[in-house]
């Protein structure tokens, strides 16, 4: 059996007895054959020495047991790694970034605590996935949504922890945003209740979200300062109507006014859903449409079919090209699109969607196409045709991206993500694609000719891309060495990940060093006094504890 | 001269001289006529010992100078007290908890330093109030609001990390906020979110950054000194349009608070609405004070055949609309549609105002601070004789049942402090905040120190009453601190004694704001039971 | 504890008749989806295990990764659809689900219990030919 | 012991009538006029919502605006901001410098008769 670093085999002999004390001996994996269960499925160190591997696993069934388990892994000083569905792929899973740490698999809490309609919220424990939450909501015929990211097995927890996105209204789809109160399991053992739930008889631990005094929800994401066991989220009223517009604009430089009309509609709620960057010309699809090309059997990258058109992208290089303008302009192709979409009352989404409209019509050659008008709920066959996350239903289809398919005859086994948040600005998207491409190019990465970023957030971008992760060790070796060098060049432009597997995670947190690293110096500070002995997920985010930054230093 | 708790008069002495150096002469006041300048306005404890005084202030006008005197208060062991404008008054003003602590006084600090109208975005010091922001994107034609606290002069920074609120769709203040710089209690200056990252081109438009989102941890705290800050503004909007609706019966609020949260969750109202009721404003008629004046006073039944004789609803909501003159419009038409369920709803449609508004019209706003113009009407609030107020504020779920809930039992409590009350006792409460209500009370402030000693006793009973109702303060004068800090005591004080063990990691000396919202520094903290 | 037992004593029921796939089968879960909706009461366990935890990728209809996989993978030689299969081997179901295949990841025990596994198991092999 | 100080400048400051002293130059007034827009207008000036003014008026002052006052005093008008009146809270001197001060009480006694 594999032991954690720096604990005597017979401590962690006892320690594992105890563990089953606390939470039964079916409930603690320490089989070779068990714990490879917890290894990231997606790891780009997969088959490596250095691959992140954890010792054994404990999966507590309530917060009693939880405190239970953080109390003997301090007298053991055990690291412990909390997971709560461990289904975030391509940043993690549910493998430690500490190899050797007890993996804590939140997975059998998964109880539905409270939905209330009237006042549109819920308070789940860890271990319920957006598919629990929503199959729930459908059972009791709630007229509420559930804002879901691409992948619906993810736990509403966890997934706001780690600062997911949606696709709903924005105060939704900002995960962590939408969450209001926790409980936490604080690193001694001692559970804590934020915000009003401090209040012993609180009536809004989900209505209110900060309570009395410091705020200090935000410590808990992203971080290794605590074990949340509960958190409230606030959930959308099923609307009346939806509708979709999607604006086309000629030129390749309309994708700057083409951006600030659209924020100015986004940041004034004329438009409340996420907004959806497409190319026609470039063949770059909107991401609603992404997975249900596969299903059509098409490829994802969708433009004619064309010789002249294909050499033109080709010399342009991602760039501005004098030709691909004419080209498009001759052809009558959109160079860019942005589908709207609006949720609300029929006539107020008719109205905004004129509005917007009107507001368009100052770039030139702009034209609309009308898109889908849904009156809520959807009929049954109209929940086949949508792209489900968009009407907060819970789906997977996104793992069609690298599943094998048509277009995909040798599947990847997994997928990393590189994650920069770059302006919401069209100049930013331009300097982007001009600052990747030539790393890609120095790089020797194949890159597509152009990337369109996501709209997760209302005030910036995610200039959002995959890393395949694949069976070969060299190949993955030469993707994570890249992948470093992006983080870097990303950073020398003033973008920053907004989140990222552990094996990036140190040096991530090492490009945010203003005033020599001193938020990392803060965390470390903090980190010492609440976890003494650093027994909580030690170098999540890249938080390492004292005994281990001093040996490492 | 004070001192502070536990400074000798040489260190002292010698604390002051370096202050000087670090901010000029001029700048660090200690005479008694400029330290009074420092006193809480509205003090319940006017004429009393108790009265938190400062012992100087000291006034910086940049960040390298807030080091400087961060790092000169942790030699000699001075407690700071922070202000930005100073302006909260109700909620403490100027003066410190602790008495004699000197004050950190950024008002200077008062530089608007990025005003984007792309990304609709300002990046402030904490001296800059409403006022100034307001000023500055009028003269400079920049098509953006700000969202005003209620009274104008407030800082931005200041009643952001309070966790102040507006009535704009950008009205709750520390959740629009993007981006800080914090002097911490070392004197070291950090930035958070994406202002961590050198060079970084998102301050202002991505909230988190990479790793823990520590920024909560500066509100309505004394963990470090905000010195900038980001905040999201809302682009100027085609057109307001207010609309009315009023329910005849007492129980009709159930419905019509369940359509107003409806609305609210789902982006349709975008702003702040109040309950209101006739019978808060109609105390001075006659009829009405003969129905109150009946043994036990009106029944229900009574009170909604009287207002329906005077053609008035019993409760009333005004819901105000934000966008292009089409969408308020609709959106206007389909509330009038969810609310035409109670019977007997009626509906009164406001003017429609353009933007921007033509000066002409400004006068018809009571509160201009609904479209994102400051003001300090709020200060009507007083009457002519009050000489200030503190706030009593507890958050109450958004149902109709819990404000009837509260009105009985703030009433009951008030009749059992021998406290006068009106018919309904308060006022709405309001939706500052985007999923409860806010219930705000002005407890009057007096120059009577047997008045105040009474009022500071009914206020603590008050915030007890409420606890055990599950409805605890957002935010209370100094004076009340420790009081409603002590309510929020799940599992023996867990939050409380974490926020503890966070202050002596940060400010070992215990020098930043002892005693804000209850965290005392170590040396100064009562053994715990 | 309770709780733990009653599922111990269910998984060991089952286990018992594996083989013959009981029609009617008392479903008294209660750990992995207290919190969701069983297909409807009644159903065998392996099918309610399997459309909650497989079919979100391996169902039928559009956003189906799984199905798309085994669809381009095979080309119709056999059936796209899992539970269309007749071909598949319990031992075979239990490795894809422990180890992975492709992006398709490992699940865990506290995801899908080894009783769980078993039910699916016996689902999907229900109509193999003996 | 504080409390007795202040009471004591306010009764000083109103039984000291109006020295005489010379007229201040129209940059000062007219500074004078910037800083009173900046700080007191927004209470004391016209129109709806205008506590300072509506509270002078209630009293029966006449004008309640105070620029329209032609008896303000030099003194008066610097015991109120330093000391505030009710529920008018003072200003310190980062707010409201003193040379800010001197320029608003030449504004506000502009048009006193000598």
């Amino acid at each position: 059996m594999r032991v954690p670093p720096g604990v005597s085999a017979s401590d962690f002999a006892e320690a594992i007895k105890q563990f089953q004390e606390a939470v039964g001996k079916e409930w603690v994996f320490t089989s070779a054959e068990d714990v490879a269960l917890y290894r990231d499925a997606y790891s780009p160190l997969m088959g490596e020495p250095n691959e992140l591997v954890a010792s054994a696993a404990v999966a507590p069934d309530g917060v009693e047991q939880v405190q239970k388990v953080v109390k003997i892994a301090n007298r053991y000083k055990i690291p412990i790694y909390p997971v709560s569905t461990g289904k975030n792929l391509g940043y993690g899973g549910s493998a430690p970034v500490l190899s050797g740490s007890v993996v804590l698999d939140l997975k059998r809490m998964n109880r539905i605590l409270e939905v209330n309609e009237r006042n549109a919220y819920a308070l789940v424990e860890p271990g319920v996935s957006y598919f629990d939450l929503y199959r729930y909501i459908q059972e009791k015929g709630l007229k509420l949504w559930v804002d879901v990211p691409d992948p619906g097995w993810g736990s509403p927890i966890g997934n706001s922890l780690d600062r997911g996105g949606g696709y709903l209204m924005p105060q939704y789809r900002n995960h962590f945003d939408s969450h209001c109160g926790m409980e936490v399991v604080l690193a001694n053992g001692e559970v804590m209740r934020t915000g009003m739930g401090a209040l012993p008889a609180a009536q809004t631990w989900q209505e209110y979200k900060s309570g009395f005094g410091p705020w200090i929800d935000g410590m808990f994401s992203q971080s290794n300062f605590g074990v949340v066991t509960k958190m409230g989220f606030w959930l959308m009223p099923e609307p009346d109507a939806y509708l979709s517009g999607t604006v086309i604009v000629p030129r390749h430089d309309d994708l700057i006014p083409l951006v600030n009309t659209l924020n100015y509609l986004e940041n004034t709620r004329v438009t409340n859903g996420m907004p959806d960057l497409a190319s026609p010309l470039l063949g770059i699809p909107m991401l609603s449409e992404f997975a249900a090309r596969f299903d059509q059997g098409a490829t994802p990258f969708d433009r004619p079919q064309d010789a002249e058109l294909t050499a033109l992208i080709a010399k342009a290089g991602g760039n501005m090209s004098p030709e691909l303008d004419d080209y498009a302009q001759k052809k009558g192709i959109g160079y860019w699109s942005c589908k709207l979409s609006f949720y609300g009352a029929t006539k107020a989404n008719a109205a905004n969607w004129a509005y917007a409209k009107e507001k368009f019509s100052a770039i030139p050659g702009v034209k609309f196409e009308e898109g889908d008008v849904y009156k809520l709920p959807l009929t049954a066959e109209q929940r086949e045709k949508v792209h489900k996350p968009q009407f907060g239903i819970p789906s997977l289809a996104m793992f069609s991206i690298g599943a094998r398919s048509a277009m995909n005859p040798e599947p990847s086994t997994g997928h990393m993500w590189f994650s920069p948040i770059i302006p919401r600005t069209g100049e930013a998207i331009f300097e982007a694609n001009r600052v990747f491409a030539q790393a890609a190019k120095e790089l020797g990465l194949p890159f597509l000719n152009f990337n369109l970023p996501s709209t997760y957030w209302e005030r910036a971008f995610i200039f959002i891309f995959a890393f395949p992760v694949v069976k070969d060790i060299e190949t993955n070796k030469k993707n994570v060495a890249s992948f470093r060098k992006l983080i870097q060049v990303a950073a020398d432009h003033g973008w920053g990940e907004y989140r990222t597997a552990p094996v990036f995670q140190d040096a991530i947190m090492n490009t945010y060093s203003f005033n020599n690293h001193a938020l990392l110096h803060f965390h470390e500070t903090v980190k010492d006094a609440i976890d003494p002995n650093g027994i909580l997920s030690a170098g999540r985010y890249g938080i390492w504890p004292k005994h281990v930054r001093e040996a490492k230093s | 001269m004070r001192l502070p708790p536990g400074v000798s008069s040489a260190d002292f002495a010698d604390a002051i001289k370096q202050f000087q150096d670090a901010v000029g002469k001029e700048w660090v006041f200690t005479s008694d006529e400029d330290v009074d300048l420092y006193r809480d306005s509205y003090s319940p404890f006017w004429h009393e010992d108790e009265e938190p005084i400062p012992s100087a202030a000291v006034a910086p006008d940049g960040v390298e100078q807030v080091q400087a005197v961060v790092k000169i208060a942790n030699k000699y062991k001075i407690p700071l007290w922070t202000i930005s404008t100073g302006k909260n008054l109700g909620y403490g003003g100027s003066a410190p908890l602790l008495g004699s602590s000197v004050v950190l006084d950024l008002k200077r600090m008062d530089r608007i330093l990025e005003v984007n109208d792309k990304n609709h975005y300002a990046l402030v010091e904490p001296g800059v109030s409403y006022f100034d922001l307001y000023r500055y994107i009028q003269d400079n034609n920049l098509k953006v609001w700000i969202d005003p606290a209620d009274p104008g002069w407030g800082s931005l920074i200041g009643n952001a990390v309070d966790r102040g609120g507006g009535r704009t769709p950008m009205r709750d203040h520390f959740d629009a906020h993007c981006g800080m710089e914090v002097v911490l209690p070392n004197g070291e200056v950090m930035r958070t979110g994406m202002g961590a990252l050198p060079g970084s081109k998102t301050w202002q438009q991505y909230r988190y950054g990479f790793g823990p989102y520590v920024n909560g941890m500066f509100s309505q705290s004394n963990l470090g000194i905000v010195t900038k800050m980001g905040f999201w503004l809302f682009p100027e909007p085609e057109a307001y349009l207010t609309g009315t609706v009023s329910v005849p019966k007492r129980d009709d609020l159930g419905p019509l608070v369940a359509g107003l949260a409806y609305l609210m969750n789902s982006s349709i109202v975008l702003g702040t609405t109040s309950v209101a009721s006739p019978l808060n404003f109609l105390r001075g008629d006659a009829e009405l004070a003969a129905l109150r004046a009946k043994p036990g006073g009106p029944s229900t039944q009574e009170l909604e055949h009287y207002l329906q004789e005077k053609n008035m609803g019993y409760w009333s909501i005004e819901l105000p609309f934000y966008g292009p003159a089409k969408v308020v419009a609709a959106q206007w038409e389909y509330a009038k549609e969810k609310f035409s369920g109670i019977e007997g709803a009626t509906f009164k449609e406001g003017t429609l105002h353009r933007f921007p508004v033509d000066p002409k019209e400004l006068p018809q706003f009571q509160n201009s601070v609904a479209v994102g113009i400051p003001s300090l009407s709020v200060f009507g609030v007083g009457g002519t004789r009050s000489e200030g107020h503190v706030w009593f504020s507890p958050i109450v779920p958004m149902t109709g049942e819990a404000v009837l809930e509260a009105q009985q039992v703030f009433a009951d409590a008030y009749k059992e402090m021998g406290m006068s009350i009106g018919p309904l006792f308060f006022l709405g409460p309001a939706s500052n905040y985007p999923r409860c209500f806010l219930v705000l009370f002005g407890f009057p402030i007096e120059h009577d120190v047997e008045k105040n000693k009474k009022n500071r006793e009914n206020f603590k009973r008050l915030i007890k009453v409420a606890a055990e109702h599950g409805w605890g303060e957002y935010r209370t004068h100094t004076a009340f601190m420790e009081t409603v800090m002590d309510t929020y005591s799940f599992n023996n004080h867990a939050l409380r004694r974490f926020h503890e063990t966070v202050k002596d990691a940060l400010d070992p000396n215990g020098i930043l704001s002892p005693g804000k919202c209850g965290i005392w520094p170590k040396s100064m903290r009562k053994a715990s039971a | 504890m309770k709780k733990l037992g009653a599922c111990l004593v269910v998984a060991l029921a089952f286990f018992l008749v594996a083989t013959a796939l009981p029609a009617q089968e008392a479903v008294s879960r209660s750990s992995a989806w207290t919190t969701s909706t069983t297909p409807s009461q009644g159903e065998p366990r392996g099918y309610v295990q399997y459309t909650n935890d497989c079919s979100m990728c391996h169902g039928e209809g559009v956003g189906k990764p799984g199905t798309l996989a085994l669809q381009a993978k095979y080309k119709g030689a056999v059936p796209a659809l899992l539970d269309k299969r007749t071909d598949l081997t319990q031992a075979l179901i239990k490795q894809y689900v422990r180890n992975g295949i492709s992006i398709m990841p490992i699940f865990r025990k506290t995801e899908i219990s080894d009783a769980d596994l078993d039910a699916i198991a016996a689902y999907l092999t229900r109509n193999n030919k003996p | 012991m504080k409390n007795a100080r202040v009471g004591l400048l306010l009764a000083l400051s109103l039984m000291i009538t109006a020295p005489a002293f010379a007229a201040p130059d129209q940059d000062q007034i007219e500074k004078g006029h910037k800083v009173y827009d900046k700080w007191c207008f927004p209470c004391h000036g016209t129109g709806l919502g205008k506590p300072g003014t509506d509270s002078l008026a209630a009293r029966g002052q006449k004008p309640a605006v105070l620029e329209e006052r032609t008896d303000l005093t030099v003194p008066a008008i610097k015991t109120f901001v330093r000391h505030g009146v009710l529920f008018m809270p003072m200003f310190r001197k980062t707010e409201v410098s003193d040379a800010d001060l001197d320029a608003i009480a030449a504004y506000l006694t502009r048009n006193n008769k000598p």
